[in-house]
């Protein structure tokens, strides 16, 4: 649906050069949540501008539905892009229109009959819920509100591809949520492809299929959402994602832990199958295994369960514990002080 | 200027004058005092009362662009204390034409240009009258406009253009009356292309030298009347304008 | 009181109605011609989205080369021109065309300066959706600029109004020409006034007017 | 240091009044770290900005350090001012500047000294990460790097008082950990009283002393992190706070879970009192208590724990188990399903 | 050729010199004079800094008065006040007065105009941090909005060179007088073309510098 292939950015800044992309490939499939995370600056943003061509790669090639975007007319170009939506990290709004004309503008501007522009308009502003703020202008809106306005405008405009920069990172958890579920749903039951940059883990987590992790403009790391989470394997993903404040435990409570024994994080695929295991390790290891925190992650489709299990007991005894726990299909690793 | 004094300088004086033949005439002017020691700086406008507000201001001793009855007229609303010393040149006012052949061809509604500038306005609206084209209004002075036309049996359609314009817009128009300056750069000689006109020699409307009543007598002036009235200007305007500028004195 | 008005009430009556065909017919031709020529700068210029180096130049320059020549030279200067187009070169009708003329080019220039404020991401979120380029002049950029469009035109129709003072030169009339031919030229003070009075209740009208809108339009 | 007192803000819109804030009282106490939440639309940037009164209440009084704000000369305002520092939701840098005048420039029009400039505007822009953008214009910066230029222009200003209205929420959870970190320090080391708004929960839970929620231009519910975070009383700050993915359990598993017992959300101060009483609840009740999910929070200065515990066994037993659990000075929880 | 330049090169130098000191001293003033208007203008309006119906209300009309007044009848017009100012109302140094007069008006709208394009929000932030509304007007205002301010002045100065055509009326001559002199009033058509030629260039020049430095100074 969508590729890059060795795309590259360079900005020029007076005499320095940026190198916003540095040779990304990646693929997006048809009907795929694909996210793409990353730190401040890393070029997430220039690369879905690249998509769009909104930002012309300095090379590489870039293909939508099978076409050589870069190759194409003015015109052609212009029919693809009909089919794309795209959620700024600017809003970018019409400040000379209100709430709804920013919705229904593009739709009349596309031809969309006068009612489904109605229809469609009021729907997605209920869905984003600004009805009761549609005649407002968007110099009196809340940061929010623009970024739920921009949302409901990308999502009249209904299309197969819906490209977002960072579209919930203005919104409280409970409006993100609304806008995820929604954007599962159209991904579902409409079969939209959907390339989405975030820095909120909980966004991939939650409805992405695929994820890739960018770093200074390149991709480092890119999967299934389960596999890198599970598995981060960049020195970066691992500090991206354990930086989310799962296992952040009082640092004196650590320090007391690690003196009466060893912490380690657990990680498995699916939900139930710790409990047998641990009590496996108190009773053939002769240690005693606590849990000092965990949970379950649910992903889009699968879930992950995360814990941080302390082991206290005789060191040698614990050091078995710990490789009976590797062997068991479980990702462990030591936590160091 | 020299404010102060009411004796002219004998060394540099200021003469303002409105672009084109009163301008070349002065410049010539000009060359014959240098010779004498005496400087003449030319001021050249483009409009007609200004002239006369800087002189009567001090801000020029003398001017030279203008007839009596303008002059006159500019005095009585203005109460300027400046009077003509000399005549200087005339421009006689021809009426032109690409259309007809005689005023007697204008027919019913027709076109006919007059220069909008006053004086010679009133010349071009009188010189019509004089062939019997219109009717002004008795008594009607040098600001005359096409306002002051009493009677118009052919309801002619008077446009008053500026007077730089009127050759240029001759084709506009059936008729247009035009000062011989003018119609010289169009290549129009009043003798020759025009169908009415004023007379040439003693024309009614001889420009004239003009200073501050103060200086009427001045050494200087004289000095200046000498120059301009002399044989080297007159045929210098013979040579330059061929008839259609004629000394006045 | 009563007098003045039986003298040049007629007068100024003719004048105003003169000015006022010059300077809105004018102002239409203008904005005809001027509008799509300032979009064609914003489009054709560096970074623009046709940028193209040499209609850029040549429209840039043409619309120099204009605005260079003072009108009251122009006036002249574009006679032949005029007769062309218009038919003939003196009164209102003839004096349209080299108005138009001098007007055209600078509401380009106050067009292009207006639509280069509107901001880059707002025209990119209207390409993304594969917006054609005209609608997006019409319905985004224009729109975006339409009220820094509305006081430029109304700087241009105040210039145009002082221009159409020099209308006396083709014997076109006009108010500004009445103030000068007889408010100056032939003292009638009091004609210049009444004249100058007019012509600062139309401006002060048409400066309410524009700055009206201006503010309406703006929305923020 | 800082008290609201019932302030009220109407918008007009058309003909429609947007009630922004409804008589909002509150107060900030001198070198506290003061969170605000709530929903997008809420009143949040409305409130912050009756503070130092870019926006004047239609009612009510504002006090900073004791001075009736609304009856200040404009002297007096800008003079007050000066000690305020804030971080808007809309970044609002110099368009014309780049990177590092953008920071110096407020320092200059300050009237601070030259070497003192350059000293605070580099280290500043060292500690947001953008030296080596310096020479940057504004359109030339990712979003997280234009809100990361005005924190670091905040930050240089020094003031007594920082308003940070969104400030991290553009950042990934690395660069909001190092400017929290860093807002942490400030106000420790220079006593400087914070004032944030914020979506992120645990932007509140990791460096706020106080916090207020706000719903639709009212603040519903106000006290300490641990108080709203343990004991939330407001339907609103429940959903606000349950929304965090914690105990966002797979549906099925809770199904599954809730036919074979009872779940309950155990919530207690302190990091490990739960193993002792799990024990005494699986020998004096003859239930099987087991950990589905859970974890420590480390709030500012204290730890809460988090557990999602399944209670399986008789019926009437679980009953009084989850009794006793209620007398233990724990919170208890049910969920349903 | 060389005899063009033998016979006319004086004449045309003088009128360049004249031209260029009428349009930087007028400028000079215009701004001095203009620039602060528009300041005011920002600064009274409703919503503005300062919101002051009053002051708005007398320096708009004031403004628009000025503007309503056709150049060639302001000339002579405000003679007694150009007098009182220049001690002239002649010449170059007589022209500078009304040039000014029209001029700083329009300055005043076209920087308000462009100051009125700034973003709301960056002048809260600096608002916020306690600088003055003086250096807010200058560091913030006009700093952000300077590559508006540079087009339109680009603007005003080739409106000036036009209108210093007309000082020809109060004998300062220039280059405009020059053309109209020799072109109309005395048909040496070479000469008019080599001044609207040399015109053409100043304004090519004053435009290119204008846009150039429009560009740089925009910075997005
Ligand atoms: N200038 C204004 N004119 C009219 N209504 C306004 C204006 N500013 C804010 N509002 C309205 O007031 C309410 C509160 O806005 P505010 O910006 O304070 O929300 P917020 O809590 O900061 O939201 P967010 O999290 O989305 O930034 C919103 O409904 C908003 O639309
Ligand atoms: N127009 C531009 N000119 C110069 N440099 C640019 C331009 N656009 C982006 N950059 C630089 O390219 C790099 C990548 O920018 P990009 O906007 O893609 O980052 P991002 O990953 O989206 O970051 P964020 O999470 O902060 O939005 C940054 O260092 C940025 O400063
Ligand atoms: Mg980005
Ligand atoms: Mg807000």
């Amino acid at each position: 649906m969508i590729k890059l292939q060795h795309v590259s950015k360079t900005f020029r800044v007076g005499k320095n050069k940026i190198e916003a992309l540095k040779d990304v490939s990646l693929e997006v499939n048809k009907g795929e949540i694909f996210g793409v995370i990353g730190f401040s600056g890393a070029g997430k943003s220039t690369l879905i501008r690249c998509i769009n061509l909104l930002e012309r790669p300095t090379s590489g090639q870039v293909f939508v539905e099978d076409q050589d975007v870069l190759k194409l007319s003015k015109k052609g170009l212009q029919q693809l892009r009909r089919k794309i939506g795209m959620i700024f990290q600017g809003y970018n709004l019409l400040e000379t229109a209100n709430v709804y004309d920013n919705v229904a503008t593009p739709l009349k501007l596309e031809g969309v009959p006068k009612d489904e522009i109605k229809a469609r308009t009021e729907k997605y502003l209920e869905i984003v819920g600004l009805t009761d703020r549609k005649n407002a202008f968007p110099s009196q809106l809340s940061g929010g509100q623009k970024q739920r306005v921009a949302i409901a405008r990308a999502l009249a405009h209904e299309p197969e591809v819906l490209l977002s920069d960072e579209a919930t990172s203005a919104l409280d958890p409970n409006t993100t949520d609304a806008i995820l579920e929604l954007l599962l749903k159209v991904n579902k039951e409409l079969g939209i492809t959907v390339f989405l940059i975030t820095h909120e883990l909980n966004v991939i987590q939650r409805i992405c299929d695929r994820v890739a992790v960018m770093e200074n403009g390149q991709v480092v790391e890119q999967g299934s959402v389960v596999e890198v989470f599970t598995q981060p394997k960049e020195a970066m993903t691992k500090q991206f994602i354990s930086n989310e404040s799962k296992f952040l435990i009082p640092e004196r409570l650590k320090h007391e832990l690690l003196e009466s024994g060893k912490l380690v994080k657990l990680t498995f695929l699916g939900e139930s199958s710790k409990d047998p295991v641990l009590a496996t390790l108190a009773k053939q290891f002769d240690v005693l295994p606590s849990i000092i925190a965990g949970g379950i992650d649910q992903l889009k489709d699968q879930s992950v369960g995360n814990l941080l299990v302390h082991i206290k007991g005789d060191r040698t005894k614990v050091e078995t514990a710990i490789q009976f726990l590797h062997d068991q299909d479980i990702l462990v690793e030591e936590v160091q002080s | 200027g020299n404010g102060s004094s009411k004796e002219l300088s004998d060394k540099e004086i200021t003469v303002g004058v409105t672009g084109g033949p009163h301008q070349e005439v002065m410049e010539q002017v000009v060359k014959l005092a240098k010779k004498d020691g005496l400087t003449i700086h030319l001021k050249v406008f483009n409009d007609y009362n200004q002239p006369n507000i800087a002189l009567n201001e001090k801000e020029l001793d003398a001017n030279s662009y203008q007839t009596l009855p303008f002059l006159k007229d500019q005095i009585k609303n203005k109460n300027y204390k400046i009077t003509d010393v000399f005549k200087t040149v005339a421009f006689p006012l021809g009426i032109y034409s690409k259309k007809i052949k005689s005023l007697k061809d204008l027919k019913n509604g027709d076109k006919i240009a007059v220069p909008n500038d006053p004086a010679n306005e009133l010349r071009a609206l009188q010189l019509f009258e004089k062939a019997g084209v219109i009717k002004l209004k008795k008594g009607a002075g040098v600001t005359a406009t096409k306002r002051d036309i009493v009677s118009n049996p052919k309801h002619l359609n008077v446009v008053e253009l500026d007077a730089a314009q009127l050759p240029a817009q001759l084709g506009e128009v059936t008729a247009s009356a035009i000062n011989t300056n003018f119609a010289m750069g169009a290549g129009l000689t009043v003798l020759k292309d025009s169908i009415y006109h004023e007379p040439l020699k003693n024309n009614p409307y001889p420009n004239y030298f003009v200073v501050r009543t103060d200086n009427k007598n001045d050494k200087v002036v004289k000095q200046i009347k000498k120059y301009y009235q002399s044989k080297e200007v007159k045929a210098f305007i013979a040579k330059k304008f061929g008839g259609s500028v004629v000394p006045a004195w | 009181m009563a007098d003045f008005v039986n003298q040049w009430g007629n007068a100024i009556w003719e004048g105003f109605i003169q000015t006022t065909q010059m300077t809105l017919i004018s102002l239409a031709f203008s904005i005809l011609i001027g509008l799509p020529l300032g979009v064609l700068l914003i489009l054709t210029r560096k970074n623009g989205q046709w940028d193209n180096i040499v209609v850029y130049t040549i429209v840039n320059t043409l619309i120099n080369v204009i605005r260079s020549i003072p009108f009251i030279i122009l006036l002249f200067f574009i006679l032949p021109f005029t007769r062309a187009i218009a038919g003939t070169t003196i009164g209102v009708r003839g004096v349209i065309v080299p108005l138009v003329v001098a007007c055209a080019p600078y509401i380009a220039r106050l067009l292009e300066s207006a639509m280069l404020e509107v901001s880059k991401g707002i025209v990119e979120a209207y390409q993304s959706m594969g917006i054609s380029t005209p609608k997006i002049i019409w319905h985004v950029i224009i729109r975006e600029a339409r009220s820094s469009i509305i006081l430029g035109l109304t700087i241009a129709i105040i210039g145009l109004i002082g221009e159409t003072a020099m209308a006396g030169f083709v014997g076109a009339g006009g108010l500004g020409d009445l103030a000068y031919q007889f408010g100056y030229v032939r003292f009638q003070p009091d004609v210049m006034y009444a004249v100058i009075i007019i012509l600062i209740v139309i401006v002060q009208i048409i400066q309410s007017l524009g700055n009206g809108i201006a503010r309406k339009l703006k929305k923020n």
